[in-house]
């Protein structure tokens, strides 16, 4: 896909936690950048991919360590700006979708003041301006009876329900850039493709780009445009998704090996053997050596 | 895999390694690891050397303490500090050093003996209540309640009233207003605890419910209320001394710190030293148990604070 | 669905109610029988501190029948039960009065003395948890443990005496014990036995500055202790609720930082926080016992103390009931407030 | 081997109360693995529960080798019919060595020859020795749930049931489980019944499922027409539809069930 407005660039990230048994690398020199397309971040547990994903906000916990030559978003360096200055890029540039929406809402306020807030937090509205393009988004994510959810508590509603008010509130004060972080993982199979046909529905109408953070490498294939593939907080590569199939990496080759099909048969599946040599390879080079 | 012998260089290897022989060694390492991290609380460890000292200076107080605690001297009352008497002497001409010292043996006379009837009590009577629920929980939850519904020192007040005043009758008030709170504890865990796969899988392995209780859930409420306990030791020597103080604690004679504080309250003015010193002691050793509770929430429970 | 979903809220609000009130009275109810029962251990024989020792057998027998005592002790309990509730709690047998009436004189006294402090824990203790919970490890945070460090392990009553050395015998820098300077004394009308209220509703200024303060020391040192516990429970719970992913989902927002740790952290912690203020305006009651004693406060404490150590059981009883009772209602306002403001009680 | 007919059960009282699970009824026979499939709130895992103990107010007949099983279980019960739940990381008891955890059972039913039991069960799901007094801290996601499976197997029981066994697990882990699982089974002819969401995990384990919604029974079919998509239920075609990944234009065909 070629791109003609970059709207985040990222160059050789790097996190650190520092823990008492050693420094824990999180994130190792990753880079890669982003227009209007919907991006996939696909990985196993502790592949640095939810870190990624919260360190554009910059909003991870303060003990850790971020470095990167760029953090670039829409040409503004963000790891330069004040905390004050990222306040205003928070919600109104860049938002983010979390995993569960049981524990991402507050659970002592309705939805609907919860949604509002985003909004009065950006426009300077009053709360009767709120109200109304809280009720609008909540019709735009489809939901039928948006007068009676706006005043129900998180705890009322749905699984599904819940993360398409996480959409309403993260995409009300109309950002350029959502980050969905393992967004629908939570739910149904039938439920998270609904979700994801809203989500996909508004990032394309409004014109934003998304970054889709995940575990399901079939999911995010077919929902996305390029993959990100990481490993050990790596970038193994990266892949157009119709490409998917035809990679030749090792990793990626046994993340889709060792699933099972279900038009497939009973032979034993195939187990992904890990290498050390991937973390240190880079990712662009053409070819893979692999050892053992 | 084969199985190989490993050969550990240090004490220190032998206990930090990840794939420890027997059960003796991966519960030393267990152990040491958790040492480590407690020794690493410097205050916490200074209110256990606190408490040691305390120990130590209760099992030895005949062969510290330079004068008769209870004898009465008029000829020498009201001295200020000097060097044959550390703390000065009071109202009766008595060594306030010595009876400090002695008094000590009081203090842990009565944390001791609660500690041994309400942390029992209260995990015995929390674990069985979560455990079972349904009505056993809700009888014996309601018997907690009626204790917990009283301020402590008040029932504790009401008790001694109705026994007489006395260091063993001020006990009894204290433990029977102790164990609300721990049952209150164990309960809310075990409730937690029942409801996890771990406790499911056991039953699901035939497990009954004394083996269950006992073996499962009993050790996982522990380290909280081993922390809660200790907190609580804190309160407990204030409320003894708090009852020693209105006269209905240890009766005099006898050194208690609280009951010295309030003999010495008349002479306040020109005599400081008759207060400041028990008082202090009562603080120290309060402190101590406070600090050295802060540091094994630390250590045991480190999802509640830090 | 959803008017289905708050006729369903109203529904389960009632039955939650009704089986609080019903807990409640329970509780009451072995509040009375523990009373009771302190009340039948007495080593005193009630019967003789009445008659006097030297009754004959046949006086002592009636005086026995008279005072219900041949009974069985369930029948007894039944007795004591009703009268209770009649609000009969005996008479004292220091003021000759119904215990009842001496309590509703000393009361006000002591309720004054634990509003007070229960104010200084809630506007000074709840911030410093926060700020502490906030920049853990700062300079604020170090304050406030060993503030609640000196709260948990300083006796009371120790820390009563020297202030008192220090600020009234020393430095004559405040009054010393009482309400008010004697010749201050009867001059206000106790209306609603609240010194500073009676004194403004007589526009007696001079009084109330002095009883004001006379106030100063024991609630300052009242409040000291509330704000040691509420300020290290606010912080453990703020740090729990900073903890939640809701709290980024916030900052996600764009919203200011103040507002999320006043606003959205804060907002939740209250929720417990409220039990946490209930149960330390109990822990109130119980050092009100030491520091009235020490400043000669006339409260509920003082006539405690008083009855106990003159054996006067039908006031300490009394003082009891009267004490529990109301740590029962403090909690049973905490539990419905809880299921007030917490909409996943409700 | 297993013989479950018209199984009811419910939760709560009057207006609250939910019909869990609706006149469930199949068969599974000896050295069979049957699958139950179906979305959250399904009831799958509460006919489980039923099956294995945990839940005790059900209706209905639960045969165990043609042996009604009554609501309260005896000690022979569970010898024969065990459990492997979802969550590594819940179902170890956190202060128990691995060792421990595996002696346990094995102390309830006063076996002899403990500790050459546990080293067997351990060679069994390939964990080696140098696994047995760690702690589950000290262990990975992948190893604690072969620690759960050994714990299910000391007991030399028949019927094991598995409870999502490898959902909360990263796919390459899965895998190897499920070999696990598979080998386990022929070595030892065991009847397996599995919870699951997945109908490839379904696929690639079971040789016939119930597909359930909202506590009833929607179709009984075998892993044959899963594999080749000959599903009758409209409610069946949707969740395999969707099992496929995204696809846009199927999704507004969505319907609710």
């Amino acid at each position: 896909m070629i791109l003609e407005e970059q709207l985040l660039q990222v160059k050789n990230l790097n996190i650190i936690f520092p823990s008492p048994k050693g420094d824990v690398h999180a994130v190792k020199n990753i880079s890669f950048s982003l227009g209007k397309e919907k991006i996939g971040i696909v990985g196993e547990s502790g592949s640095g991919k939810s870190v990624t994903g919260r360190s554009i906000l910059r909003l991870l916990p303060p003990y850790a360590k971020i470095s990167a030559d760029k953090i670039s978003f829409k040409g503004q360096d963000l790891l330069s700006l004040s905390e004050k200055q990222m306040r205003k890029i928070r919600g109104r540039e860049v938002s983010m979708v979390m995993q569960d929406p049981k524990y991402s809402l507050n659970p002592v306020r309705t939805v609907g003041k919860q949604i509002s807030e985003a909004y009065i937090v950006h426009r300077k509205a009053t709360k009767q301006e709120a109200k109304e393009h809280t009720l609008k988004m909540l019709e735009a994510v489809r939901i039928r009876n948006p007068e009676q959810v706006y005043r129900l508590y998180p705890h009322e509603v749905s699984g599904g329900m819940g993360q398409r008010i996480m959409i309403a509130m993260m995409l009300i004060p109309d950002p350029s850039l959502l980050i969905a972080d393992e967004p629908t993982s939570a739910l149904d199979v039938t439920v998270q493709l609904q979700v994801l046909a809203i989500l996909d529905d508004l990032v394309s109408q409004r014109g934003m780009g998304l970054i889709f953070i995940s575990h399901d490498l079939e999911l995010v294939s077919s929902f996305c445009d390029r993959i990100i593939i990481m490993y050990g907080g790596r970038i193994m590569e990266v892949v157009n998704a119709a490409d998917l199939h035809k990679s030749t990496h090792p990793y990626t080759r046994g993340l889709l090996n060792c699933l099972p099909r279900i038009e497939g048969g009973n032979e034993r599946l195939s187990t992904l053997v890990r290498d050390d040599a991937w973390l240190d390879a880079d990712f662009s080079a053409p070819s893979v050596t692999v050892s053992g | 895999m084969t199985e190989k012998t490993t050969t550990y260089s240090s004490t220190k290897e032998w206990l930090l390694t990840d794939t420890p022989a027997s059960a003796l060694q991966a519960a030393a390492g267990r152990a040491y690891l958790g040492l480590l991290e407690f020794l690493k609380n410097r205050l916490a460890v200074l209110g256990l050397m606190i408490i040691v000292a305390l120990v130590f200076v209760a099992l030895f107080a005949p062969y510290i303490a330079p004068f008769d605690p209870i004898l009465t001297d008029l000829k020498h009352r009201l001295l200020p500090f000097s060097a044959e008497h550390f703390f000065g002497t009071d109202e009766l001409g008595r060594d306030i050093f010595s009876r400090i010292i002695w008094g000590s043996r009081l203090t842990l006379y009565v944390i001791g003996l609660v500690a041994i009837i309400a942390a029992p009590v209260g995990i015995i009577v929390g674990t069985v209540a979560g455990y079972f629920g349904g009505i056993v929980d809700m009888v014996l939850m309601r018997i907690t309640d009626i204790f917990l519904a009283f301020p402590k020192l008040i029932l504790a007040l009401a008790f001694v009233a109705a026994l007489g005043p006395g260091i063993e009758n001020a006990i009894i008030a204290i433990s029977i207003t102790s164990w609300p709170p721990y049952a209150r504890i164990a309960r809310g865990e075990t409730i937690t605890i029942r409801n996890s796969d771990f406790i499911r899988a056991i039953r699901l392995q035939g497990a009954g419910p004394i083996r269950i209780i006992s073996g499962h859930i009993m050790p996982l409420c522990l380290s909280s209320l081993i922390v809660r306990v200790t907190l609580d030791m804190a309160g407990i020597i204030l409320t003894a001394a708090g009852l020693g103080f209105l006269g209905l604690g240890a009766q005099p004679p006898s050194p208690e710190w609280g009951a010295m504080t309030s003999s010495g309250r008349s002479y306040i003015l020109d005599h400081w030293w008759l207060i400041t010193m028990p008082g202090t002691a009562i603080f120290v050793v309060s402190l101590a148990f406070n600090l050295l509770g802060d540091g094994l929430r630390e250590v045991l429970d480190p999802k509640s604070d830090n | 669905m959803v008017q289905f979903l708050t006729k369903k809220r109203f529904k389960k609000a009632t039955t939650q109610t009704l089986q609080l009130i019903a807990i409640v009275l329970i509780t009451f109810l072995g509040l009375l029988l523990i009373t009771f029962l302190i009340g039948r251990v007495v080593p005193i024989d009630p019967v003789l501190a009445v008659v006097g020792d030297k009754a004959s057998s046949e006086v002592y027998e009636r005086a026995r029948i008279a005072m219900g005592l041949h009974l069985p002790l369930w029948q007894q309990f039944f007795i004591y039960l009703s009268s209770v509730l009649r609000g009969d709690l005996g008479t004292s047998v220091l003021t000759a009065k119904p215990v009842l009436d001496d309590i509703f004189r000393v009361f006000p006294a002591t309720m004054e003395l634990a509003f007070l402090a229960t104010l200084f824990g809630v506007f000074v203790g709840i911030p410093l948890g926060v700020l502490s919970a906030v920049k853990r490890g700062g300079l604020l945070d170090h304050i406030s443990r060993v503030v609640g460090l000196l709260g948990y392990s300083l006796p009371i009553f120790w820390l009563a005496l020297l202030a008192l050395i220090v600020f009234y015998a020393k430095f004559d820098l405040l009054p010393g014990p009482g309400r008010v300077d004697i010749f201050y004394e009867g001059i206000v009308d106790p209306i609603t036995g609240f010194m500073l209220i009676d004194c403004i509703l007589a526009r007696d200024w001079e009084v109330f500055r002095n009883a004001l303060s006379h106030l100063i020391m024991p609630a300052t040192l009242l409040g000291y202790y509330s704000m040691a516990y509420l300020s290290r429970m606010t912080r453990s719970f703020m740090i729990e609720q900073l903890r939640q992913e809701y709290i980024l989902t916030a900052r996600v927002k764009g919203v200011a930082e103040w507002k999320v740790i006043w606003g959205h952290a804060l907002g939740n912690c209250s929720i417990p926080l409220i039990t946490v203020i209930a149960l330390s305006f109990g822990t109130l009651l119980e050092g009100s016992v030491l520091t009235e004693t020490i400043f000669a406060w006339p409260g509920l404490g003082l006539y405690l103390t008083n009855s106990l150590l003159n054996a006067d059981m039908n006031s300490v009883l009394g003082s009891t009931i009267v004490v529990g009772s109301i740590f029962l209602a403090v909690n049973l306002f905490s539990d419905f407030l809880y299921k007030v403001m917490d909409p996943r009680a409700r | 081997m297993l013989n479950i007919s018209n199984l009811n059960i419910s939760f709560g009282h009057g207006s609250e109360k939910n019909h869990a699970v609706k006149d469930i009824s199949f068969k599974v026979k000896r050295g069979e693995s049957f699958g139950l499939v179906g979305e959250s709130g399904s009831g799958k895992s509460t006919v489980l529960n039923c099956i294995s103990g945990l839940l005790n107010h059900w209706q209905g007949t639960i045969k165990v080798d043609g042996v009604p099983v009554s609501q309260k279980r005896d000690l022979a019960f569970y010898r024969k019919v065990q459990l492997v739940f979802q969550d590594p990381y819940a179902s170890l008891h956190p202060r128990h060595t691995i060792d421990r955890t595996l002696k346990e059972p094995l102390a309830i039913h006063n076996f002899s020859d403990i500790n050459h039991r546990v080293e067997k069960v351990l060679r069994e799901v390939d964990l080696g020795s140098q696994f047995r007094f760690r702690y589950p801290h000290q262990l990975s996601g992948g190893q604690r749930q072969r620690v759960a499976v050994a714990r299910a197997l000391i007991l030399e029981p028949e019927i094991i049931l598995l409870d999502e066994p490898t959902s909360a697990l990263d796919v390459s882990i899965q895998a190897e489980v499920l070999n696990l699982l598979q080998d386990i089974r022929k070595e030892r002819n065991l009847t397996y019944v599995m919870v699951s969401h997945d109908l490839a995990v379904i696929s690639y384990m079971c040789e016939n499922c119930a597909v359930m919604s909202q506590g009833a029974m929607v179709e009984m079919i075998s892993a044959k027409q899963l594999k080749s998509g000959n599903l009758t239920q409209n409610y069946t075609k949707q969740l395999f539809t969707a099992s496929k990944g995204y696809d846009r234009a199927a999704i507004d065909l969505f319907q609710d069930f």
